[in-house]
This record gives C-alpha cells, sequence and structure tokens, in this order.
C-alpha cells in the first residue's frame, strides 16, 4: 500500500545529468575559456598549444589522480610535492651512483608508498589528523630531499633521456611525450579502480559517512590506508614524469605542489568533505590551472605581481562562474 | 593584454624577445625584471616576460610557449641548473636561439644555448673570503665566523657557500663555527642571528648570502649589545641599496656586488643572436666589491 | 598517595598536558645542549634571553593562529592569511615611508588604520566567497593567497620597502615592563578573543556551526553571518601579525612576509587539539601550539642542526607531538599494560535463570 | 525451536564507556528460528548490546559464543563475514551513493573483479520489491525520506544469508502498512531458520512478531520471557522498574472537543503555501492551543509541509498569516523570531550537534534567539536543563556530556526540549516520539496536551496514526505530497476513516 504512492515524485525524474553536471558545467568553461585564448592570441590555436598542457602538466595529473582518492574519503595529502621531489632526487642520486634505470624505477616507485603507507596507518591506528600527518611527511620528505644532497642533479641516462626526448606525434611535427601517455593510463586505471572496484566504491562510501561505511561492514581503515598509498605512488610515478620531464633532482622542486593539486581536485567538482568526486573532474581541473597558465605566457606583458593578481583573477572568475551555472541549473 | 604581437618572423622589423624569469621573490630579482624592461623598450624590442614564481616546471612551460609563438630570441633566468636539455632541444628544433642570463644550465650540449650572460656566484663567494683573508691575516688567535646561508638548497647559497670556504682556507684561523639558513629574508637573517649570538659568545665575522639576511642580523647584534662593523665584522654580497647604506655607515663591512642590471646587455646580445652573428658563450656582468669607502663614494649614484 | 594518584591522573587526563609536556621536553633538551638556554639578563632595562626571543618571535603565529582556530572551529580553513600578514605590512610601511615624518605617532596610526582596513576588506571577500557565494573555503582562500602576495608586491612595486620609524618600530620591538610588546600585544589579542567567545555566546555559536551547519541553521542561528565574520576576525589578526613582522626588521617585504605562516597556524591549532572537520575549538591549546612550534624552529637554530637535516628533525617532532597526543595511540599503549596485568576474575555470580 | 540449540550466547557481558556503565554482567541468547525482542527504556543498553556483540566496541568483560564458537568481533565487517547481519539504530547508509549501491556495497555482483552494475541494479530492485518499495535505484540515496532509507537499510540487511538477523529500532520511521510488509519478511526468515535479534519501543510490535522478550534496564538483565507468559502490563514494569500503569493511562486518555479551539484569529494561517516537487498549495489554519495532525504515508509531504511552515525551506507559492498579519517566513530565524519552534524527524543530520553537551544543545535555539551578545547566564541554564533534564527523563543526566555519547531516545529528549525552553507559541513535531520509550512516549503525549491546555499550538506529525488521532483536535491528511483533507477530530473521526480518505483522497464517511 505504500509502494504505490512512493512510485510517484521522483522515479523518472533523469538523474545522470544532475549527478554530473558539476563536471559538465566545468568542462563547457573550460571550453570557453581556451576559446577565449584562441580568439585573443593567434598562435593560442596551434594544436601543439594544448599538446604543450598535457606536456607540461602530465606529472600534476598523475598526483592530482591520486589526491582525488585521498580526497574522496574525506582526507588531504599535503605531502604530495615534496614526495615527487624526493621521487626525482632518489631517482637522480641512484642514477648518479651508477644503478641501472630498471632498479632505480622500482626502488623510486617504492618508496613514495611506502610513506603513504606509514601515513595512513597513523592516520586509522592512531587516529591523528590528516592534514598534521601528511604535513610532517611533506617536512621529512623534503628533508630528505636536501639530505640527499642541497644541490641538484642532473640525470644522464640513457632511459631517462629517451623518455625524456621521445617525440610521439603526427607528421605535422605535434606531438606529445610519453608522459603524457603514462598519465593517462593512470587517469584511466584510476577511473576504472573508482568506478568499477570494490575499493573504488569504498572510498566513496568512506567519504560519505566513514561512520556508516564501518557499521555497513566495510573495510573502512584498509581504505583509508590504501588511499593514502595510492596517493604515494601517485606521486612517486608523478616524481619519475617530472624526472623524466626535467632530466634531473632538484631539492627545490615542486615547493607548494600540494596546493595546486588540491586546488585541481577541487575545481574538478570534489568536496573536500569527501564523498564526492570524479577523477574526469580532476582532469578537468588540471587542465584549468594549465590553461591559465598558458593564457598568462601567452600574454607576456604581465609583470610579476601582476602574473599573481591575475592568477588569482582567473581562478575567482572561473570558479565563481562555476558556482553560480551549477546552482542555477540544479 | 589582448593582441597577438608575437610570432611573425621576417614580418615587420621588430624583433621579440621571449624573457621567463624567476620570480619576484627579492628586491634584486626585481631590479633585475626592471632592467630588462627598460633595457628592451629602450632597444625597440618587443618584449614577452613571464614570471615563473620559483618554479623550474612553469619555466619549461613558458619556454614551450614561447616557442609556439615563434618568438624571435629566449632568454631565461634558469631556477635551477639541471634539466633544461629536453625543452632546449625543442627549442633548437625549431631554430630559435637561447640565450641564459644570471645562471648557467648544466648542459653537456653546449650546442642548445647560444651564451651565458651573468655573475659568477661561486666568485662572489671567492671575493668575499678574499677579502676576510686579506683583512685578518693579522690576526693571531682563531676567528668565529658565522654563515647565514640562503635558502637551503638554492643554487646562490650552494655557490656562494662553496666559494667563501675554499677561500678563507687559506688561513687555518678562520673557522666558521656556525652556519644556518636564513632563507634570504631579514627576518630570517634576524631570528638566526639572534640563536647564533646566543650560542656563540664570541663571534668575530659574520658572513651573510646576501644583504637582506645581513640587514636583519645587523639589528639582532645591536639588540644583543654589539656594535656591528667593529665588534663583528659583516660581510654580505649584492649590494643593493640598503645593503650599500649600511656599508656607508659603517655597519657593514664589505660587500661582493651581484649586479641585477643585465638588460642593455642582454638587449645587445639578443640583437647580435638575432642577426647570426658570433658571441662568446660565456659572458660576465661587470661587477665589483665595495669596502666601506667606495660604497660612500658609490651611493649617490646607485640605482637599485 | 592515592590522592596523589588521583591528582597526577587528572592532571594527565588534561587537554593541554601533553603538548604542554613536549614543550617542556624541548626545552629540557635544549638546556642540556647549551645550559644557558634558559638564562635571562637584564639588558638596558629590558629581559634578554632566549626564552624570551621564543615568546616574541610566537606572537605573529600566535594572532593568525587565533583567528585561524576560529575559522577552523567552523569547519573552513583560511590559506590567505600569509597574503594577508603581507599587505597589511605593506600598506603600513608605504604609507610611513611617505609620509615626510616617519616618527609622528599619528602618521603611524593613520597607517596603521589603512592596513587594517585593508585586511578587513580582503576578511570581507573571503567571508563574502565561502559564506554567500557558497565556495569551499580551500579554494575561496586559495584566491587570496596567490592574488594577494601579488596585491603586496604590486603595493611594494617588488621592492623591500625600508622605514625608519620609531612608533612604528615599537609594535615589533618595543619593551613595556622590560617585556617585549609583542608579547603583550598577542596575549592581549588572545585574551579578547578568548573573552569574546567565552563570555559571549559566539564561542557556542560557532562550534555549533561547526559541528553541525544544518542543525545549528534550524536551530535559528545565522549560520552565513557567523562564518563571514571569523574570516573577518582572521584577516584582522593577520593584519595585527603583519604589523609585527614587518615592524620587527623594519621593512615591508611583499615577497617574505608571513610566507608559509599559514601552514604553522593550521598546525598551531591543530596541535592545540582543534579538530580540523570544525566544532570544538581550544585557545589555550592553540596558544600553547605556537609556542612549541616556535621553540621547535628556534631549536632548529640553538642546537645549529644542519639547514639540510632540520626539516627531517621537525618531521619527527611534529609526529612524536601528534603521536603522544593522539588518545589511539595511548590507548594502545593502556591496552599492552592492562592485558599484561593480570585481568579481574570473571564473574561467577550466576543469574537466575529464565525459562527459555 | 525449544529444543535446538542457541546459535548466539552472550554471557557475562559488561561494557563502560567514561562516566556511564552502559552494561553489567547481562546475559542474552538467540536461539535459530525465533524472533527475538530486547526491550528496555531509552538508555537501557539495547543498541550496546548489539554493538559489543557486532565488534562496534570492545567488550569489556564477558564472552560471545556463536554457533559454538567463542568469538570477539573486532569489526562489523567480521561480524558481517560471520554471519551477522546488522541494522543498526538511526540510519546508517552512505547518502552520497545510490540506492542500490548501498544495498550492496562490499558485496556487489562482480565479473574479473569489476563490479556489474546493471545487475547491480537489477537485484535492487528485485530486493526492494519484496519490501513493496519501488523507486528509482540509481538515484542517490539522500533524496529519500528517512524512512525509506529505513526501508532501504532493511533490505540491505535481509540480502545476505545470516545465521543471525539484527534489527535495532528498524520500524522506527515506519508506518504500519511497512510494519505488516517487514514482518511478512521477518516470519519467512524466521521459518528459514534464521534467527532474529528485533529491538523495538511498540509493545504492539513486540507482542505481534516477538517469540521471547528480554528486557534490559538500567544496562543490567532484568530477565527473558516467552511473549505469551508475559503480560503486557508486567512487562512495561520490568521496562520502567516500578508499578505504572501507563499503557491503561495512555488509552483512557480522551479525545478533545474541536470547537472551542478553532474560533478566534488563527495564529498561523496559510493561503495557498507551496513549493514546487515538494509540497502541492495548501492552506491551514492553526489556532492558539490547537493541536493539529499531520497523517499520511511515507514521503507524502508531511515533513515538507512543516519546514515550509517554519522556513527551512522557501516557499515559492502563496503566503502565510501570522497573528492576522502577513509574514515573509524565509528563514529559520524569522519562523523563530514569530514564536515557531521545529523539531525535526532528522535528528542525526538537523537535530542535534554531536560535539556539544547536553547543556548547550538544549539551550542552542533559545541562545540564538537571544543573539550571541547576551548568553544565557550560567544559573538560568542550569535551572533549564534541570528542568527538563527531570521532566523528559533525560539519562544519563550529566548535563556536560557530549550528546554524541547518549542513546538515541535520549537525543531526541534533549531536541524536545531545546524547543520547550524557547516557549514556542506554536511548536512543530515531526515524529517526536520516534525510538522514544514507553514511558517517555507517554510523557511527550502528556506535554503536547499540556502546552495546548496552555495556549501553545502544537503542529503534530507522526507516522503512528493511533497517536495522531489521541493528540490532534484536527487531523490533516496528506496524500502525494497534496493536502486532500482537514478533518475534524470529533466522535466520528478514526483510523479507519483517515485511512480511508488517504486512499481516495476525500473525507466522505
Ligand atoms: N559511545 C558512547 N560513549 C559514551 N556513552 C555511551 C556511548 N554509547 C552509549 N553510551 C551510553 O550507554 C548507555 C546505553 O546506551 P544505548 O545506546 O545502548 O541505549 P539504548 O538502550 O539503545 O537506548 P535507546 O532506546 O534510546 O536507543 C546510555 O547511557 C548512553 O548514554
Ligand atoms: N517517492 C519518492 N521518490 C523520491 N523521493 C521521495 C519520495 N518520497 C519522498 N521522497 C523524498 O523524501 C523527502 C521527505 O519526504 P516527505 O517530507 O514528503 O516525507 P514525509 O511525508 O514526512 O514522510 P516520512 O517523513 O514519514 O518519510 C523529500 O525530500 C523527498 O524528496
Ligand atoms: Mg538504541
Ligand atoms: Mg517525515
Amino acid at each position: 500500500m505504500s509502494g504505490s504512492s512512493l512510485a510517484t515524485a521522483r522515479a523518472w525524474r533523469p538523474t545522470l545529468p544532475r549527478r554530473h553536471l558539476p563536471v559538465l558545467v566545468t568542462l563547457a568553461l573550460l571550453l570557453v575559456m581556451y576559446g577565449i585564448g584562441v580568439s585573443q592570441y593567434r598562435a593560442f590555436s596551434n594544436v601543439q598549444v594544448v599538446l604543450n598542457v598535457f606536456i607540461d602538466n602530465g606529472f600534476l595529473l598523475v598526483v592530482a589522480v591520486g589526491m582525488t582518492f585521498v580526497i574522496l574519503t574525506g582526507g588531504i595529502d599535503l605531502s604530495v610535492g615534496s614526495v615527487v621531489a624526493m621521487t626525482a632526487m632518489v631517482s637522480a642520486a641512484l642514477l648518479q651512483d651508477g644503478l641501472p634505470a630498471a632498479l632505480v624505477l622500482v626502488i623510486a616507485l617504492l618508496i613514495g608508498p611506502a610513506l603513504g603507507f606509514l601515513m595512513g596507518c597513523a592516520i586509522h591506528f592512531f587516529d591523528i589528523q590528516p592534514f598534521i600527518v601528511t604535513l610532517a611527511g611533506m617536512f621529512f620528505a623534503r628533508g630528505m630531499c636536501t639530505f640527499i644532497s642541497d644541490a641538484s642533479i642532473p640525470i644522464t641516462d640513457g632511459f631517462w633521456t629517451a623518455m625524456s626526448q621521445k617525440r610521439i606525434g603526427d607528421p605535422a611535427g605535434n606531438f606529445v611525450s610519453i608522459s603524457v601517455l603514462i598519465a593517462f593510463a593512470v587517469v584511466l586505471a584510476a577511473a576504472y579502480l573508482l568506478a568499477y572496484t570494490r575499493f573504488g566504491r569504498t572510498v566513496y562510501a568512506v567519504g560519505g559517512n566513514s561512520h556508516s561505511a564501518l557499521l555497513m561492514g566495510l573495510p573502512v581503515g584498509r581504505t583509508r590506508i590504501a588511499v593514502y598509498t595510492v596517493s604515494g605512488l601517485c606521486s612517486a610515478i608523478g616524481g619519475i614524469l617530472l624526472s623524466f620531464y626535467t632530466l634531473s633532482g632538484a631539492p627545490l622542486i615542486a615547493v607548494g605542489m600540494e596546493l595546486d593539486v588540491i586546488a585541481a581536485v577541487v575545481i574538478g567538482g570534489a568536496v573536500l568533505t569527501g564523498g564526492s568526486g570524479y577523477v574526469f573532474g580532476t582532469v578537468l581541473g588540471v587542465l584549468v590551472l594549465g590553461v591559465i597558465q598558458t593564457l598568462i605566457t601567452f600574454d607576456g606583458s604581465l609583470n610579476s605581481w601582476w602574473t599573481r593578481i591575475v592568477i588569482g583573477g582567473l581562478l575567482f572568475a572561473f570558479i565563481l562562474l562555476q558556482r553560480l551555472i551549477g546552482i542555477r541549473f540544479k | 593584454g589582448n593582441s597577438d604581437t608575437g610570432g611573425d618572423p621576417g614580418g615587420d622589423e621588430t624583433m621579440t624577445l621571449g624573457f621567463s624569469q624567476v620570480g619576484a621573490e627579492s628586491g634584486w630579482r626585481t631590479a633585475n625584471t626592471t632592467s630588462i624592461k627598460e633595457a628592451a623598450a629602450e632597444a625597440g624590442i618587443e618584449l614577452k616576460f613571464d614570471d615563473a614564481q620559483q618554479k623550474q616546471e612553469n619555466q619549461i612551460k613558458a619556454i614551450r610557449n614561447f616557442i609556439q609563438q615563434k618568438v624571435d630570441v629566449i632568454a631565461f633566468s634558469p631556477v635551477v641548473e639541471s634539466g633544461w636539455d629536453t625543452v632546449l632541444k625543442e627549442a633548437k628544433d625549431a631554430g630559435i636561439p637561447v640565450i641564459l642570463t644570471d645562471r648557467a644550465v648544466d648542459s653537456a650540449d653546449k650546442s642548445l644555448y647560444k651564451t651565458f650572460l651573468g655573475s659568477d656566484f661561486v666568485k662572489e663567494g671567492r671575493l668575499a673570503g678574499e677579502w676576510l683573508v686579506q683583512n685578518t691575516a693579522s690576526a693571531t688567535g682563531p676567528v668565529n665566523i658565522v654563515e647565514l646561508q640562503g635558502t637551503t638548497g638554492s643554487a646562490p647559497a650552494n655557490d656562494r657557500k662553496k666559494g667563501f670556504a675554499e677561500a678563507i682556507a687559506a688561513n687555518p684561523n678562520l673557522k666558521i663555527v656556525a652556519s644556518q639558513s636564513g632563507d634570504f629574508t631579514r627576518a630570517g637573517g634576524k631570528q638566526v642571528m639572534e640563536q647564533f649570538l646566543k650560542a656563540n659568545p664570541d663571534i668575530d665575522v659574520l658572513f651573510a648570502h646576501n644583504d637582506d639576511m645581513g640587514l636583519g642580523a645587523l639589528e639582532a647584534i645591536t639588540a644583543a649589545g654589539r656594535t656591528p662593523g667593529k665588534d663583528i665584522l659583516i660581510i654580505t654580497i649584492d649590494a643593493v641599496r640598503d645593503g650599500m647604506q649600511a656599508l656607508a655607515d659603517g655597519r657593514f663591512n664589505f660587500i661582493a656586488e651581484c649586479s641585477p642590471l643585465l638588460g642593455p646587455q642582454l638587449m645587445e646580445l639578443a640583437k647580435k643572436v638575432h642577426a647570426g652573428e658570433e658571441v662568446p658563450a660565456r659572458i660576465e656582468t661587470q661587477e665589483t666589491t665595495f669596502t666601506q669607502q667606495q660604497a660612500k663614494e658609490a651611493l649617490p649614484n646607485r640605482r637599485y | 598517595m592515592s590522592t596523589a594518584t588521583h591528582r597526577l591522573r587528572r592532571l594527565t587526563s588534561h587537554r593541554l598536558f601533553w603538548p604542554a609536556l613536549v614543550l617542556v621536553l624541548m626545552i629540557v633538551a635544549n638546556t642540556i645542549h647549551r645550559p644557558g638556554f634558559l638564562a635571562v639578563e637584564v639588558n638596558d632595562g629590558r629581559l634578554y634571553g632566549t626564552p624570551i626571543d621564543i615568546l616574541r618571535l610566537s606572537a605573529p603565529l600566535i594572532l593568525v593562529a587565533l583567528g585561524m582556530t576560529l575559522v577552523i572551529a567552523t569547519g573552513g580553513i583560511d590559506l590567505s592569511v600569509g597574503s594577508v600578514c603581507a599587505v597589511s605590512g605593506a600598506v603600513v610601511c608605504l604609507h610611513i615611508g611617505r609620509s615626510p615624518d616617519q616618527n609622528s605617532l599619528s602618521t603611524v596610526l593613520t597607517a596603521l588604520a589603512l592596513a587594517l582596513g585593508a585586511a578587513l576588506v580582503l576578511g570581507m571577500w573571503n567571508g563574502v566567497l565561502v559564506a554567500v557565494v557558497g565556495i569551499q573555503p580551500i579554494i575561496a582562500t586559495l584566491i587570496l593567497m596567490v592574488a594577494g602576495r601579488g596585491l603586496a608586491q604590486l603595493i611594494t612595486e617588488g621592492q623591500i620597502i625600508t622605514i625608519n620609524s620609531g612608533p612604528y618600530r615599537a609594535i615589533g620591538l618595543g619593551h613595556l615592563l622590560t617585556l617585549p610588546l609583542a608579547i603583550f600585544i598577542a596575549l592581549a589579542a588572545a585574551l579578547v578573543v578568548a573573552a569574546l567567545t567565552r563570555r559571549t555566546a559566539l564561542g557556542l555559536i560557532v562550534e555549533s556551526v561547526g559541528g553541525n551547519a544544518e542543525a545549528s541553521r534550524l536551530a535559528g542561528i545565522r549560520s552565513r553571518r557567523v562564518i563571514f565574520l571569523v574570516y573577518v576576525v582572521s584577516a584582522a589578526c593577520a593584519a595585527l601579525a603583519g604589523f609585527m613582522i614587518t615592524a620587527n626588521v623594519s621593512s615591508a617585504d611583499g615577497n617574505a612576509a608571513g610566507l608559509w605562516i599559514e601552514l604553522d597556524a593550521i598546525l598551531a591549532v591543530a596541535i592545540g587539539g582543534t579538530s580540523l572537520a570544525g566544532g570544538r575549538f581550544f585557545l589555550g591549546g592553540t596558544v600553547l601550539g605556537a609556542l612549541i612550534i616556535q621553540t621547535l624552529t628556534t631549536t632548529v637554530y640553538a642546537m645549529n642542526i644542519s639547514p639540510q637535516t632540520s626539516l627531517l628533525f621537525k618531521a619527527v617532532v611534529v609526529i612524536a607531538v601528534c603521536l603522544i597526543q593522539s588518545p589511539g595511540f595511548r590507548a594502545r599503549f593502556h591496552h599492552r599494560r592492562r592485558r599484561a596485568a593480570p585481568g579481574p576474575a570473571a564473574p561467577h555470580r550466576k543469574k537466575e535463570q529464565v525459562p527459555a | 525451536m525449544t529444543g535446538s540449540r542457541p546459535v548466539l550466547t552472550m554471557t557475562g557481558i559488561s561494557k563502560a564507556f567514561p562516566g556511564v556503565r552502559a552494561l553489567h554482567d547481562v546475559d542474552f541468547r538467540l536461539f535459530p528460528g525465533e524472533v527475538h525482542a530486547l526491550m528496555g527504556e531509552n538508555g537501557a543498553g539495547k543498541s550496546t548490546l548489539i554493538k559489543v556483540l557486532t565488534g562496534v566496541h570492545h567488550i569489556d568483560e564477558g564472552t560471545v559464543t556463536l554457533a559454538g564458537d567463542q568469538t570477539a568481533f573486532t569489526s562489523p565487517m567480521q561480524a558481517a563475514a560471520a554471519g551477522v547481519s546488522t541494522v543498526y539504530q538511526e540510519v546508517n547508509l552512505c547518502t552520497n551513493l545510490s540506492v542500490a549501491e548501498n544495498v550492496f556495497i562490499g558485496r556487489e555482483p562482480r565479473r574479473f573483479g569489476a563490479v556489474r552494475w546493471g545487475e547491480v541494479r537489477r537485484r535492487a530492485r528485485e530486493l526492494l520489491a519484496r519490501l513493496d518499495l519501488d523507486i528509482d535505484v540509481s538515484a542517490p540515496l539522500g533524496s529519500y525520506s528517512l524512512a525509506v532509507q529505513q526501508m532501504i537499510a532493511i533490505a540491505r540487511s535481509i540480502d545476505v544469508r545470516a545465521r543471525v538477523l539484527i534489527l535495532d529500532e528498524p520500524t522506527s520511521s515506519l508506518d504500519a502498512g511497512e510494519v505488516a510488509q517487514l514482518f511478512r519478511i521477518m516470519r519467512q526468515l524466521r521459518d528459514e531458520g534464521i534467527a532474529i535479534l528485533f529491538v523495538t519501543h511498540f509493545l504492539d510490535q513486540a507482542y505481534g512478531i516477538a517469540d521471547r522478550i528480554t528486557v534490559l534496564r538500567n544496562g543490567t538483565l532484568v530477565g527473558e520471557y516467552r511473549t505469551e507468559e508475559l503480560p503486557q502490563l508486567s512487562l512495561v514494569e520490568k521496562m520502567i522498574g516500578k508499578e505504572l500503569d501507563v499503557l491503561a493511562r495512555l488509552d483512557r486518555q480522551p479525545r478533545r472537543p474541536v470547537a472551542a479551539r478553532s474560533s478566534g484569529t488563527p495564529l498561523v494561517e496559510t493561503s495557498d503555501l507551496g513549493r514546487k516537487g515538494a509540497v502541492a498549495p495548501f492552506s491551514l489554519r492553526i489556532h492558539p492551543g490547537e493541536v493539529v495532525g499531520l497523517a499520511g504515508l511515507l514521503g507524502s509531504g508531511r515533513t515538507e509541509v512543516a519546514r515550509l511552515l517554519f522556513g527551512a525551506d522557501r516557499a515559492d507559492d502563496g503566503h502565510v498569516t501570522i497573528d492576522g498579519s502577513r509574514t515573509p517566513l524565509r528563514t529559520p530565524v524569522q519562523a523563530i523570531g514569530r514564536g515557531i519552534g521545529f523539531c525535526s524527524e532528522n535528528r542525526r543530520a538537523e537535530g542535534i550537534v554531536p560535539e556539544l553537551t547536553v547543556r548547550e544543545n538544549m539551550i542552542l535555539a533559545m541562545q540564538a534567539a537571544r543573539g550571541w551578545a547576551r548568553p544565557v547566564p550560567r544559573r538560568r541554564q542550569d535551572e533549564l536543563v534541570e528542568r527538563y533534564v527531570n521532566a523528559l527523563g533525560i539519562r544519563p543526566a550529566g548535563p556536560d556530556v557530549p550528546v554524541r555519547n547518549l542513546s538515541g531516545g535520549n537525543q531526541q529528549k534533549v531536541l524536545l526540549a531545546r524547543w520547550l525552553i524557547t516557549e514556542p507559541r506554536l511548536l512543530i513535531l515531526d515524529e517526536p516520539t520516534r525510538g522514544i520509550d514507553i514511558g517517555a512516549k507517554a510523557e511527550i503525549q502528556k506535554l503536547v496536551v499540556e502546552l495546548s491546555d496552555g495556549g501553545t499550538a502544537v503542529l503534530f506529525i507522526s507516522a503512528e496514526l493511533e497517536e495522531v488521532l489521541r493528540l490532534s483536535h484536527r487531523v490533516a491528511v496528506m496524500r502525494d505530497r497534496t493536502m486532500v483533507a482537514q478533518l475534524d477530530n470529533d466522535d466520528t473521526l478514526d483510523a479507519e476513516r483517515v485511512m480511508r480518505t488517504i486512499a481516495d483522497g476525500t473525507g466522505r464517511r
């Protein structure tokens, strides 16, 4: 007898666009921004400009994907920038010592997740706020960088150089780097993981309400530790990509990157309290930051402080529109 | 800005220079930027200026975008010395000559850039150290030195430390008793100096990696009841106006100059490079050192 | 004896006990390293010594962290405080630097008022973005974090503005009753904020909004107004801190003033026991947290820990502070101890069996 | 059934929270193929017993034996894996996930490790159909009312092939129809040999389905009884620990005359007040001292009416007149300013502030109305808090306990106290008796009568039609988000007529 009345109101209302609305709005705004660039600067319409955005932000993208996991559970990971730098430093230092590239890759890719795992454990078992734990992780990793070497270490290894300078492109001369392909692979894997596996769904559940998730019999602790490990892994991959990108390890590289990454994830529609957001949104978030940067370089008339003010202003305009249009359509 | 002005090679006569600056992290850097902008305007060169906010990533992005915009010459002050090969190769493939300013890169392939215009940080440190060795030659007992380093891991900090250490090795009496990073800022210099003074009762010399830290340390020294310039010799690097003033006032003892006024030299080079002329691979900025007396004379016509 | 153990237990279960213990431990370690660490001497009628330095240098951090505490209590976060420090410092120094008589009190007061006004505008901007437009606090304040520093540099034109103003210097370096004025300013601000929140219902309202915004709205609290307000307060606190930072070195550095102070402030708040998820806040804990952080920095300098390893040292201490404070960590130790001790015998008393 | 061995035995269970001894030396047995009701007052320890069993809390002392093996679960996940399926008190699901996902998360059908979404949705639809629930399973859970969410939580628990099914107050927001549906399924499961532990405050429900009853009081075991051997009255006595014929008194509560109340200027009058997608425009008058009941099925729009009257949602149609003059009611602040109070049905999301203490939660609305500059003096706080702690029997009585540590029923009482303290002229009570024990329920009902006698108007919403009829002067009937009738509660009105109205949308006798 109750079923009949329950069926009425919402049953046939299409729900899909509503859930994806923030992402769609972001996408639309991104296109508008790109359009503005094209209309203002002639060379902006080159395909390579778009490809460059990917080439230049590949590592950021990978790290942001890891951060998406963490933020989806309602946590935060401030250590990413330092872990990226540490991974690059470790790789450069080991390569300089003459270790084979394959071994260096393995070692470098283990350090990040190991640190992430430890941080996850501290957060879960000792119930310390993620912000503090990962801040300590950030100090630690940055400290390790200067500890390893206080000057930048160049990488001359053949494999690294090949990865760095290989151009995959069309006859017209447009190309992407291998890093971009790796970044795309990471994005796809993450999207699959989040949408189609138990682990991914548990990430959303923990972010929605971790207490409920616990009572629903979900492995909350394991998931929480896992997301920091994933974020550590993504940072490590990001670090490797960055070392491909710059062919060196520098102790002060990627300072403040965590804020860019968090900004990208949030602009992509994720909510910091957890439970809602998509990897695709994160990709858009990274692109937004990249396009803003490109617009500013293309302009080339801003001095240092105006650069900052304009970045802030563009960010503001973007977020405001995103928010207002989002509300409007809801 | 709105119109696309870069990127018509061989079109009209104006030449376009893409310049990627490190950031605006200090007064020195700002003076450097100003010098370049003014010189470009004067030389009739169209400048595409980009501020990388101390990030190498941003500089690489900027260079890529300069390539897309087909500027005539690219110049930049690298944030760090390594990691430029890939993007420089792209510039080379696009046929755009590159000039380094202020700081070298460590590429093995020297054909990736035309020339490097800038000062030598190691030399600055060495000059500072040499002056100290000369002026303490008469000292019999140990001379205790404290060092205020720049941002940990940054190139000027590393190099100035290195040059200074090399120079003072000449006199075994000279000993660095404490060395700590003051992050190139006045506040940092002051805070660190306060602790130096408490931990080491008999400091004879302060070597600061830039004027600002030295200026901060001045305050700490005064507050501790010592007289800067007399009780404690102060040696710094840069020679910005406030530092020169302190030197002229007798509160500093020696400054090794690190001149930011690269603009005119850079524009000249850019034109030559654009015209396809040969230029030397290394050009040093005209720099000097200042003692208190020289500072008094130079102060009235300092530009920054 | 049992009252003594009871009292001890009461003490150890106090919220501030563990952070305070860490602070004491750090001071002890320093004193062992350098016995003169705690020495305070009178110099020119002023107290002079490392403890005084720590207090003076922590004053700006305390100020920023006070505002941050309120923001965090509402479940927000304010990343822009560092930039606000820089902007307010720049405005003050610019005004004083341009005026003919830098030592005139009225000049300094006008400058302070101008800068405070500027900071309040920035605070309102944050407040509007968060409370009215509904942008997530971390992003809303990130905008100003980026743009604000640009603004500060715009004001100083990228230069370090050096001033020479006695009255202004006093904010950072002046003395009152032999102690640095900065300490009194921070203390006064702490007391004002404490009075404002604990003597009125503001504290309860803030905690309620942070604990459950929707429930608070339905209980008739104007949540938005409260949220707006805390960002303004935070900016005001940051402005005060900016005055101190610039007065301390008599110069405004748009780039370096207050750089990364937001992280330290958030850390201080968290060490003080306030949850970053919002809700309950503890001003006393925040002050203690700020002192811990400054002591940590000073320790690095005092022990002459090499710049290369000082961050590692910081990481270790921060983790130690948090572990020792975490109930989870202590419970684990408790458990271990309890399990080791012979547990009380299982109850043998049989209950009357009810028919099954 | 009697011959078999218990599937679950708990012996000598004790559990203490800081300052509270929630369980002390409690024994409990559960046999396969029985429905076993666990009863007791608010705070008696029912939920705690369930939580220590399923590993949410550590057991301080005592042993648990499940199917012959001694166990000590350390997390609900282990309990679930061992065949203990639980619906906890309060809906514990994730509102950000879809309905289907909430039902299946953690045990989704998969192929090669990938979740088969189509299958998840199909099976969720089937399962919900068993509960007579026909809703869009891909919509987020949060878009449904609490009652629907409760049904979904139940659906989740019964889908597992469990040995033991635990339901902690599953029926608190369900109406009679849903309860009947649930009971049908419970019986079915019982007949399949599943042991069911069922917590409820409704005596009829306990008697309607339970084979045996265990009674807790103040954290201790009173006893275990066969249902048919335990008269209702003595059950109540065992629960509250003294001889009190609450039930008898409740039943004797007379319906009061109507005419005297509904004359004069109404306190609140709505004219075509409505909100698109929520509730169709309605006109309702409430006079001072009048109790208006709102009847309707799940999701019929009762809560929406309440929220519009309180300004919690903004009306996009019509207007409200208070004391004869038109008044904007766009925010709760405005409503409170005009003397309206609203006790939400969703106490966890919209009611309590969990970190704050009992005292702070109680004075919150009053404080908000006074403004921040005028804190309620401590003495007055003590006075008020003490008064309502006693009046409503809130336990533990300490005013400085975080409200999060209170049992569900006691939290509800705190909320009620919050609004009573503001002395409203119109008090809107949305499911105020949900999860409240029988003694306290009688107290609340008495309170509503007293309020109304004292001139306070009450809008009373409850899933229990009996309760609505017992207290109201007038009953407004909701159906499909439309107010279809307003019936005077005279001698001719009974539950059946209200049901008929709900069914055909008219008030004809
Ligand atoms: N996490 C906790 N911390 C402290 N005390 C708690 C906690 N959980 C429950 N309690 C206390 O334990 C006692 C028993 O609570 P419990 O939730 O078991 O009651 P209940 O019988 O389920 O009541 P209700 O019918 O109201 O749900 C109460 O006094 C409650 O305040
Ligand atoms: N059939 C339905 N389909 C979708 N959403 C529904 C449905 N029924 C109710 N809801 C949602 O549940 C919320 C509460 O509904 P409403 O206020 O109508 O419930 P109610 O009549 O108070 O019943 P109860 O509180 O007993 O569930 C509404 O916000 C509505 O969106
Ligand atoms: Mg309960
Ligand atoms: Mg309802």
